[in-house]
């Protein structure tokens, strides 16, 4: 069923190592990436209506 | 003489995160000055331009004789001219060709009739010189035959005597006056109240 | 009575809850998905016939490549939904999905070079569909560019909406012009892996991802929404009651 | 308030005004007028200059030197489009002027498109014939070339309005323009090169004039928006 | 006045702050930092859209395109030199400030030459590679474009200085700069080329190091002259 | 306080075809302040350029305590500030920033000198808002903590008052009244008198 013998063999990819694993790594880096951003928007975005929340209610 | 032909209420209006217009309430009738007043960053200029609609506001609504500006924003639009912070002039162009398109493309306009507008603001010396040339007292006078020459029944007018001498002053008093007393209406932010018998000029503070 | 749908749709407190309750269910799904599916497609698809074991690149180039488009045109809907309708909601979904499909689209471009390094010799040639994806990238660019030009928020949707309006009226024009152009000098030398002969086993896996990823779309844009509603909430209560 | 209401302008008399107040502002600094000629030479004049002067090079690139060139020249030109006029507080006239401001900047694209895709669409045929085109291709060139700049100019008017807020606007609205002008470009110079290789060329122009339809009715739509949006 | 006099700024403290001034205003604003590179990467992409993809074309004509690409971005990049600071006043100020005029203009050149010449020709050489460009000449086109882009920026700065007087500064200062540009364009594709080629570039690169030096002494006396004058 | 620390002789200057200074004379002292009057157009902004040498004279000399400027321009121009029609801050950098490279260009300057200066002109509830989310008036306010900070002699201020509501205009008379306390000196272009004792200040109208 699995198409590789070896876990060298897997990790050579047959000749196109050097092509597959950038683009695999190159690719889930980039969905971390956009994880993080996007949870870093949020989060400023949150503390931000908070803060401004406050300063409502200091008005008020 | 009947009731307000320029009416707003309950205007809000956000820079940023600044709530500038915080429920404005305005009416203004036929005759009438309305001044507003206010420190420095109160919201005037914001106010002046959310009345004719270059700034979107947020909630509230403007009427015109009774008529929400929205559902003809081009009519409103003919019967106002707004005068902002910096005359609207192309610096290459002379005072009379610039009144020329500026409100040739309102009304059909003649010749003489730009002459003596410019003539009556005090214009008529430099009114052929590109306006590049100009001081900044004279740029603003020749922006003044604007009005003069719009003919219609509403002004909104952004701190008029900027940069005029003290003749000039008295100049956008006289032109405010003649305005009033033809039964046009107008909204002027100030500084120096513009010196209109207290009767025709109420006023509305933006500090408050 | 039929409206109420597309008035709630419209409303930020709902929007704000229901994406803030959807977000696990796609990102769950999308792990799962993105997992089996590059799993299937590292291992248990065979080898193409030509690219050998090179074709792998495939499972994480077509769904960022088909997303690229896809995002682009959910922009477009967006922003003219905001446009003619005066949504808030609706400007706030095109900001969310600019940065996720132009990361997208960047990767496609990146991960197809890396593609044609072994199949083609070379990283990069000016073939249609390479070309046209790269000026897809310049019109997120484009977009962000203009957005970040306007302090205001509000009237950076509005200018941004006319642009992405625009720019999704161009889009099929871009594309079909580009190919067209190729069909009028002499063909080019180099095409894409034809699939009519590809076996279920490779093409399951790839199904599999292209789904993952755009369940994985949709839960970074449902983040990145819920971010964009609150930078446009200003005095909301229920601004109180969801952050409480 | 006069006594006698005054009479309104019409649509059609605004638009004319328009116009001729933009030639006249451009009359008014004739040496600005060469401007986008004098770029587009330069620009053309840089490739011989930086590959030699081989006549067999030149004229297989030529299509492309002659459109990229052109393309750059009427861009850069857009770049002042709206922007005086926002500067000085005319294009907000424009918008309280009770007039349609689609109808009037549409004037304003028509008179830009009289100052500079003209004036390129009769030089690019010369620039051509310096780089080895022969002169039968003349009436081609200068024929894509103005429907060209005038499907630009449309575009690009967009592009004019959209980046009226932003400071450094000229940079942007190349960024922006280029990708939405790969068709025309692409179409433009595919008719170039059958003109010059004395094949008909009418069907990449017929693309081309539908590109000009398209943009004809949508861009004022879509610029009069964007205006608006910038004078807030 | 206060009761101390205030101790003034060394000049050399002073052409800091200009150029950490100039660094400051440019990251306020990252999304500008790509403008130059985006367009310099769209503007050479225009060719293949227009010569078609075609390889062994396109080699031939890669630093043309390079070159002329590179010039026109870094040249679109100097109309905003020394604008914005003329019009808001502060180059007035610069002028009013006691410190040497010269020395405060080539801070902002510098500056200019860091946000631009810099990362195009970090750039240039992935564009080359599209064109077909072999990849062991990467680090002599990088080398020929950051030298060739630092003798554009001063020589630039007189353009900038001199058209800021004018309205429509961004052509005009193409118009005037692009002959006297016409060296560095001349000597840096030539060794691009022989680059490209993989044959020695050392002498071309030695004439445009000369260009730099000459310019890096005159510009700045120039560029304030210049700025003096507009400011009257 | 012996001789005038500022004078200029018979200057000269035409603008086009226009003979704008005829013969200029003037002298100041230090802590004396003179305000430039004259009706719109009369060439009050030319001179002041004139003055600092951003204006180039057809005849005529300047000098600084008896000497002539041209001899030492960077000496001349580091003892004054000139704050022309419009604040010459950058929109992009709060005002803080702004003070901090335009005056840091000048000399040595703490953050503690710059937020007092802002606080002394009522712009430090904005100073560290980008200058372009300001009101017109708030501008003008950054703009005046930067004459403060100078502390140099020799103030050329073009319509200080500009935009400023009541509160500002009595801020720019104690601001200049001080600096002439401190044994400054200042020219000012003015519609309206500034309001500082008569004594301190005269007047040259460039009308007649
Ligand atoms: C920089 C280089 C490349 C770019 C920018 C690129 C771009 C794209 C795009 C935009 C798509 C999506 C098409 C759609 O969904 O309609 C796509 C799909 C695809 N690409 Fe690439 N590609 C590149 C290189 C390659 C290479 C080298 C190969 C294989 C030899 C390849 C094989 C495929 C395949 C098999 C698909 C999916 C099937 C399809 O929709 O046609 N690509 N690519
Ligand atoms: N380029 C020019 N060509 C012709 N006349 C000019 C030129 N520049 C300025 N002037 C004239 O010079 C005179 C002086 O202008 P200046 O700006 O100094 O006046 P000012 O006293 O400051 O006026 P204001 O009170 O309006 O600011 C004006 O009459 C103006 O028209
Ligand atoms: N983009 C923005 N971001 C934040 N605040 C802003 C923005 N634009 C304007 N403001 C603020 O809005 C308020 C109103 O400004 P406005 O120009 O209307 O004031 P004004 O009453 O006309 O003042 P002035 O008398 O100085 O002309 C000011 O406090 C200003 O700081
Ligand atoms: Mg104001
Ligand atoms: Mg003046």
């Amino acid at each position: 069923m699995f198409q590789f013998h070896s876990f060298s063999q897997f990790l050579a990819m047959g000749k196109y190592a050097a092509y597959v694993w950038p683009s695999y790594g190159l690719t889930l880096l980039v969905v971390g990436l956009n994880i993080a951003w996007a949870r870093g928007l949020l989060a400023r975005a949150q503390l931000e209506a908070r803060r401004r929340l406050a300063t409502q209610e200091g008005h008020a | 003489m009947s009731g307000s032909m320029l009416r707003a209420e309950n205007l809000h209006l956000w820079r940023a995160d600044r709530h500038v217009l915080r429920g404005v309430d305005l009416a203004v009738r036929g005759g009438e000055l309305l001044q507003l007043t206010g420190a420095n960053g109160a919201g005037k200029t914001t106010l002046l331009r959310a009345l004719c609609g270059l700034n979107h506001l947020e909630e509230g609504r403007v009427f015109w004789k009774e008529r929400d500006v929205r559902e003809d924003r081009e009519g409103f639009h003919a019967s106002l001219v707004y005068l902002g912070h910096a005359p609207p002039l192309k610096p290459d162009l002379s005072g009379v060709e610039n009144l020329g398109f500026w409100m040739g493309m309102r009304r059909r306009i003649s010749r003489e009739a730009i002459d003596a507008a410019l003539a009556r603001t005090g214009a008529g010396g430099f009114a052929t010189r590109p306006v590049r040339t100009l001081s900044a007292g004279q740029r603003r006078r020749v922006a003044l035959a604007g009005l003069v020459l719009a003919s219609v029944p509403l002004w909104l007018l952004d701190e008029p005597t900027t940069n005029l001498d003290s003749g000039g002053q008295e100049l956008v008093a006289a032109l405010v006056d003649a305005h009033l007393a033809a039964g046009g209406l107008a909204i002027a932010a100030v500084h120096h109240r513009l010196g209109i018998e207290p009767a025709r000029a109420r006023e509305l503070n933006l500090s408050a | 009575m039929t409206w109420t749908w597309f008035h709630r749709l419209g409303s930020p407190p709902y929007i704000y809850r229901l994406a803030g309750r959807l977000t696990p269910w796609f990102a769950w799904s999308a792990a799962a998905l993105i997992v089996g599916g590059l799993f299937g497609g590292l291992l248990l698809a065979p080898p193409d016939y030509q690219q050998g074991d090179g074709f792998r690149i495939l499972y994480v180039h077509a769904p960022t490549a088909w997303l690229s488009l896809m995002v682009y045109t959910w922009m477009g809907v967006a922003a003219a939904v905001g446009l003619i309708w005066r949504i808030k909601v609706a400007h706030a979904l095109a900001a969310a999905c600019a940065p996720v499909g132009a990361s997208f689209t960047a990767v496609a471009l990146a991960t197809g070079s890396l593609f044609g390094k072994p199949m083609w010799g070379t990283w990069w040639v000016w073939t249609p569909r390479l070309t046209s994806e790269l000026l897809l990238l310049f019109l997120y660019l484009g977009y962000m560019g203009l957005r970040a030009s306007f302090d205001d928020i509000q009237r950076a949707d509005r200018a941004s909406a006319v642009l992405a309006v625009v720019g999704i009226v161009n889009v099929p024009i871009v594309h079909y012009s580009v190919v067209w152009w190729n069909d009028l000098h002499q063909g080019s030398s180099l095409s894409l892996a034809g699939k009519d002969t590809i076996a279920l086993s490779m093409l399951v896996p790839l199904l599999v991802c292209l789904l993952g990823f755009t369940l994985y779309f949709g839960a970074i844009v449902l983040v990145r929404l819920r971010a964009e509603i609150l930078l446009r909430e200003r005095a909301a209560a229920w601004i109180r009651e969801v952050l409480a | 308030m006069s006594p006698t209401p005054p009479e309104p302008t019409a649509p059609l008399t605004a638009l004319r005004l328009v116009i001729a107040r933009d030639l006249m502002l451009a009359f008014r600094r004739p040496e600005e007028l060469i401007h986008p000629l004098a770029f587009f030479v330069l620009v053309t004049a840089l490739f011989p200059l930086s590959l030699g002067p081989e006549p067999s090079t030149l004229r297989v690139i030529a299509p492309g030197v002659l459109w990229v060139a052109a393309l750059l020249a009427a861009l850069l030109a857009l770049d002042f489009l709206f922007r005086d006029d926002a500067q000085d507080g005319t294009l907000e006239q424009f918008a309280l002027s009770g007039q349609s401001l689609t109808g009037l900047l549409l004037g304003k694209t028509a008179a830009h498109w009289l100052l500079t895709g003209v004036p390129l669409s009769v030089m690019a045929p010369l620039m051509g014939y310096t780089l080895g085109v022969p002169a039968s291709a003349s009436l081609g060139i200068m024929a894509t070339v103005a429907l060209g700049s005038l499907a630009l100019s449309f575009i690009g008017s967009i592009g004019a309005a959209l980046t009226l807020g932003a400071r450094r606007g000229g940079v942007l609205l190349s960024i922006l323009i280029l990708p939405l002008a790969a068709p025309i470009l692409i179409f433009g110079s595919r008719a170039t090169e059958l003109a010059i290789r004395g094949e008909a060329y009418l069907a990449p122009m017929e693309l081309l004039g539908a590109i000009v339809v398209l943009s004809f009715t949508l861009a004022p739509l879509a610029a009069a928006a964007a205006v608006r949006i910038s004078l807030e």
